[in-house]
């Protein structure tokens, strides 16, 4: 029997379908059931971000990085303010800094737990999906508590924190933290040894070192290759060199591994806030800035480790209370970029695995 | 005569049947308007039946969930299918222009019917059934099949390369698993003797270690290998490629709206009570059991088998479609054919009770 | 479809028959009300606190809302979340893939009126109502779930009120 | 290796190439002509002490005086930062592509020629990505952009 005669087509999955958590566009050529090609298309969600910075002074930006990237502002605001403090050498209170560490590293818990539902959901499995949800509502009360909003926080501000924590906040955040790791083993438990999850994901998506590094992949997707690398203990900022906590790392770099890493992440998470607990000191929870904030002339590019890699900003500033030039560096951007090449000639519904492992969130790719 | 007989519904057939000859139908007419009686009879008890399982889907997923599903309408929401299926009814009917007319019109009225044939030979009770054919379960396979032929008329004449490609996985998932499914029930049929539902049922009488399922050790092995066939084909989850909503958005109804998707959709859920029906029929022992009346255990045991599909829905991820057809090539159909040779070698050489 | 939006004009023609057109119109509003199947559109940060909505603590399916994928079988677009020009419109072809009636909820300051983004920005749309008619508006960045919510009750109340002759103007 | 060593290694080995400027507040900035771009990158990654095989950002800016393009890299296996740009006046907004060096650089490049008007050579895929299929406006992100539908936030 000679060789069957097939034709590809094209299926535009996108900008609005369930699997592309927002409005990436993917350009699928298919041959049947197989994925021969897949060319995203993005800026469905260009909102200018960077422009509407540059006309805005330093402290009013840092509402736009909340929606820079939603699903963990806390870290957006922190990168904005850690880059502004550092172009401006501004000395940050320690109680400050402890209080930006437990928001940050709550708020990696949320994002993860945001992961866990989304990916599984993604998979097939609905429950999943709804169970994250429900432990990511007793982080984002934490913050209600706090802030009082529930996703665009604006909490961290430049020089320390918008406003002290609540006396009761304590105890609240350790219950949250009881409960959620007591719910980590159900969630292992529905799927870790499940057949059809593991068949699902062990071996997809599998994404080489150097492929890796040279797409400039970051966080969990990073290390899910093997790879040690996390900026807060190789590039520290903050106060994360006081804390243990261990770095963990996948072998395969496949959709499993980048799922089961994330998972573990929590734990650490979990371990990091509770010792920050154990140690916030007494004293002020912000260093004053003149109202008309004008940082010297200058430009810097920080970066931090947020729940999806290397969140960097780069600030230049001619000495002016706005900012010349703003660029928001989101590692989604670049595990986008490395879609097509992991997800080549592999079925569809590994891609939207693959997609899904990749935790891309859109605004951070569109900004 | 126990106050228990008075619930069977026999009497009040008997009593209708009669009521028909008393007023001067005989012969063929007194036949077709009898069997269209019941079955229009059957047709609206299973679209009350499709409406409560939906209702009740949607609770068990809210409870399994921790939220509580629809609460709104009546109590625990109990008329909110009903609500659903006034407002697909008003629904404006979207006409794609570049469909295919017949085919995109014919795909969810054959769905549907196909949906409601089988239930001609299922017993629902003792007595309870619309025509005893002889050939009952061949019957059912034969028709049943015809779901396939809807779901992939919808892809095809929907003209969407999702619903086209949602048609072809179902066609290819549907026709691989109705091989470990028919040598499931074979092996049943091998120790029936019979092909008629009546007869497949009476086998079993008795208390419930006559029940197919417990005829150690080829009969749990077929009801696994049943379920696990029946749930594919019926395109429930962990084989719901047909429709998956990741990946296909909504698979082969992506284009139908209003009545035709309402069809669809109610087609599915009869379908899955037909799935707990023939399960019950073969090897929970149809309608037998004590104390009740033969029909509310035949209701029982249908709902527990289709729990049991909600259950598998809400809890496991989907399978990929490769694997998906090596888990019935590779797995399910050896299994099931090694386990019909070995109730056959057992009835051949008497190794059973 | 057809023969319901006639209804009104027939019923005239029958003595008695407006009364019936009248019951007729409570009872099929009342069910449009009850189940509102919302399409999964969401593009921003308001697609997460519209998840959220769905999920366990708030739970739309208490109120007869589920989720559709397919535009075809919902009657209910949640715009959530800023729509660009780039985005415009795809959101006026998936209005326009919905079936009749349909209801529109523009979620969040951005799709009201451009929201944060509304100074400087290029690329956002400055309210989707001049792209498609929206019904029900519900303020907030993001609106909480309970405002959501709150919305939708709004949307029952409103749809409760509508004429059947009007069907086919909404 | 620390910051001081680093700027002490590349200080020798690199002095012709690159120019050490003091605005960068945290790490070390360089400035580097676009004739030796490609070179300077490549031998920037090739380095075994340095090996900076990672590009954390690429992206333009427009300081109403001049373009620059700024390339902010780092090594994952020596835990090294660096940041580098490259200057030139409006009117010769032309760039090599880095992409081979680095192929994180692809989209970055993409989007400061769709955004800032600085034409990439050797890029092969510069086609709009971010903005509207139909834009026909110009580059937005230049500082003397406009256009009618722009509304500019008012001065306090």
């Amino acid at each position: 029997m000679g060789k069957l005669r097939t034709e590809e087509f094209i299926v535009n999955m996108g900008p609005h379908h369930p699997s592309t958590h927002g409005v990436c566009r993917l350009m699928l050529t298919m041959d049947g059931e197989r994925v021969v090609n897949v060319e995203p298309y993005i800026g469905y969600l260009h909102r200018a971000i960077e422009k509407i910075c540059e006309n805005r002074t330093y402290p009013q930006c840092i509402p736009l990085m909340d929606r820079f990237e939603y699903v963990t502002a806390m870290s957006c605001d922190y990168a904005f303010s850690l880059a502004v403090e550092k172009l401006a050498q501004i000395e940050v209170p320690e109680r400050a800094e402890y209080l930006r560490v437990i928001m940050l590293e709550l708020n990696r818990i949320a994002s993860h737990l945001l992961f866990y539902a989304t990916t599984a959901m993604d998979i097939g499995a609905v429950t999943p999906f709804l169970y994250g949800f429900r432990e990511r509502e007793l982080i984002i009360d934490l913050f209600e508590m706090t802030c009082g909003q529930r996703l665009t926080y604006n909490y961290i501000r430049i020089g320390g924190v918008s406003r002290d924590i609540l006396p009761e906040f304590v105890p609240k955040c350790r219950e949250a933290l009881n409960i959620i790791k007591g719910k980590l083993s159900d969630y292992q438990g529905l799927l870790n040894e499940n057949p059809i999850w593991k068949a699902r994901t062990k071996g997809i998506g599998v994404m080489s070192q150097e492929l890796a590094v040279a797409y400039g992949v970051s966080g969990p997707n990073l290390r899910a290759t093997g790879i040690k690398f996390d900026l807060r203990k190789d590039d520290p900022y903050s106060i994360y060199d006081h804390f243990d906590f261990d770095i963990p790392i996948g072998q395969n770099g496949d959709v499993f591994d980048r799922y089961l890493l994330r998972l573990r992440e929590i734990e650490q998470a979990i371990k990091i806030i509770e010792q920050a607990l154990d140690g916030i000191p007494e004293g002020e929870y912000k260093t004053k800035i003149p109202f008309r904030f004008k940082p010297p002339a200058g430009e810097v590019y920080s970066r931090i480790e947020n729940s999806r890699g290397e969140m960097g900003l780069y600030i230049l500033s001619d000495g002016s209370t706005k900012p010349v030039r703003v660029k928001a560096r989101g590692s989604s951007y670049n595990h986008l970029q490395v879609l097509p090449e992991v997800a080549k000639d592999c079925l569809i519904a590994d891609l939207v695995a693959t997609f899904a492992s990749f935790d891309i969130i859109m605004p951070e790719v569109d900004r | 005569m126990t106050p228990f007989i008075l619930l069977e519904l026999q009497p009040v057939f008997v009593w209708l049947y009669n009521l028909l000859k008393k007023i001067g139908l005989s012969g063929s007419w007194l036949t077709i308007v009898s069997y269209a009686g019941l079955s229009l009879i059957v047709f609206g008890l299973l679209s009350v039946v499709a409406l409560f399982l939906v209702w009740w889907e949607r609770k068990v997923s809210g409870h399994v969930q921790q939220r509580y599903g629809p609460m709104r309408n009546g109590w625990h929401g109990w008329y909110q299918t009903l609500m659903d299926g006034v407002k697909l009814l008003l629904k404006e009917d979207v006409k794609v222009v570049t469909r295919d007319k017949a085919v995109f019109f014919w795909a969810p009225i054959i769905a549907f019917v196909a949906a409601f044939v089988p239930y001609v030979v299922i017993p629902f009770g003792k007595g309870l059934i619309v025509a005893d054919l002889n050939i009952g379960i061949l019957y059912i396979l034969a028709v049943t099949t015809f779901m396939v032929i809807s779901l992939l008329m919808a892809g095809w004449g929907s003209h969407n390369k999702y619903a086209l490609l949602g048609g072809m996985r179902s066609a290819a998932q549907v026709v691989s698993y109705e091989v470990p499914m028919v040598a499931s029930i074979l092996t049943v049929i091998v120790f029936s003797g019979s092909l008629s539902m009546v007869d497949i049922v009476n086998v079993q009488s008795g208390l419930f270690f006559n029940w197919f399922i417990f005829r150690l050790p080829f009969g749990p092995i077929a009801f696994m290998v049943y379920i696990t066939a029946a749930t594919a084909e019926a395109n429930r989850t962990p084989f719901d490629i047909p429709e998956a909503e990741q990946e296909l958005v909504a698979g082969y109804n992506v284009e139908y709206s209003g009545m035709k998707f309402a069809m669809f959709f109610l087609a599915e859920f009869i379908n899955m009570f037909t799935v707990g029906a023939i399960a019950t029929t073969l090897f929970l022992g149809g309608w037998h059991g004590v104390i009740l009346p033969s029909w509310l255990w035949f209701f029982v045991k249908t709902l527990l088998v289709v729990f049991l599909l909600m259950l598998f829905r809400w809890t496991y991820p989907r399978l990929r479609v490769d694997q998906l057809m090596g888990f019935a090539w590779k797995f399910l159909i050896p299994v099931a054919f090694a386990n019909l040779v070995l109730a056959g070698w057992m009835k051949y050489a008497r190794w059973y009770w | 479809m057809g023969i319901i939006k006639k209804l009104p004009y027939y019923s005239e023609k029958v003595p008695g028959g407006s009364i019936v057109a009248t019951q007729l119109e409570a009872v099929l509003n009342f069910a449009q009300a009850k189940s509102l199947w919302y399409l999964l559109f969401g593009t921003a940060c308001c697609a997460i606190e519209l998840m959220c909505t769905g999920a366990s603590r708030y739970d739309f399916d208490r109120l007869g809302m589920i989720f559709r994928a397919s535009p075809r079988q919902a009657d209910l677009i949640i715009a959530a979340g800023t729509i660009t020009k780039k985005m415009a419109p795809r959101l006026k072809r998936l209005y326009d893939q919905m079936a009749e009636p349909r209801y529109v909820l523009a979620m969040g300051g951005c799709t009201i009126k451009g929201g944060p983004f509304y100074y400087d920005s290029y690329s956002v749309e400055k309210g989707i109502d001049h792209i498609i008619p929206v019904d029900i508006y519900v303020p907030g960045c993001p609106p909480r779930p309970e405002s959501l919510m709150e919305g939708c009750l709004h949307l029952q109340e409103k749809i409760k009120k509508q004429k059947l002759n009007n069907w086919q103007e909404k | 290796m620390t910051k001081d060593e680093l700027k002490d290694y590349i200080d020798t080995h690199y002095q012709d190439k690159m120019k050490f400027l003091d605005t960068g507040r945290f790490d070390l900035m360089y400035e580097v002509t676009k004739e030796n771009l490609l070179e300077v990158s490549k031998a920037l990654r090739d380095d075994e002490n340095l090996k900076f095989d990672f590009l954390c950002n690429l992206g333009g800016a427009d300081t109403r005086e001049h373009f620059e393009v700024i390339y902010s890299i780092a090594s994952v296996t020596k835990r090294l930062r660096l940041d580098f740009k490259v200057v030139f006046p409006y009117d010769q907004a032309e760039i090599e592509s880095v992409q081979e060096i680095w192929p994180a650089a692809n989209w970055y490049e993409r989007e400061t020629w769709e955004l800032f008007g600085i034409q990439i050579k050797n890029h092969g895929n510069l086609k709009l990505f971010l903005l509207p299929d139909d834009w026909d406006q110009g580059y937005p992100m230049r500082k003397d952009w406009d256009a009618p539908d722009f509304i500019r936030m008012p001065e306090l």
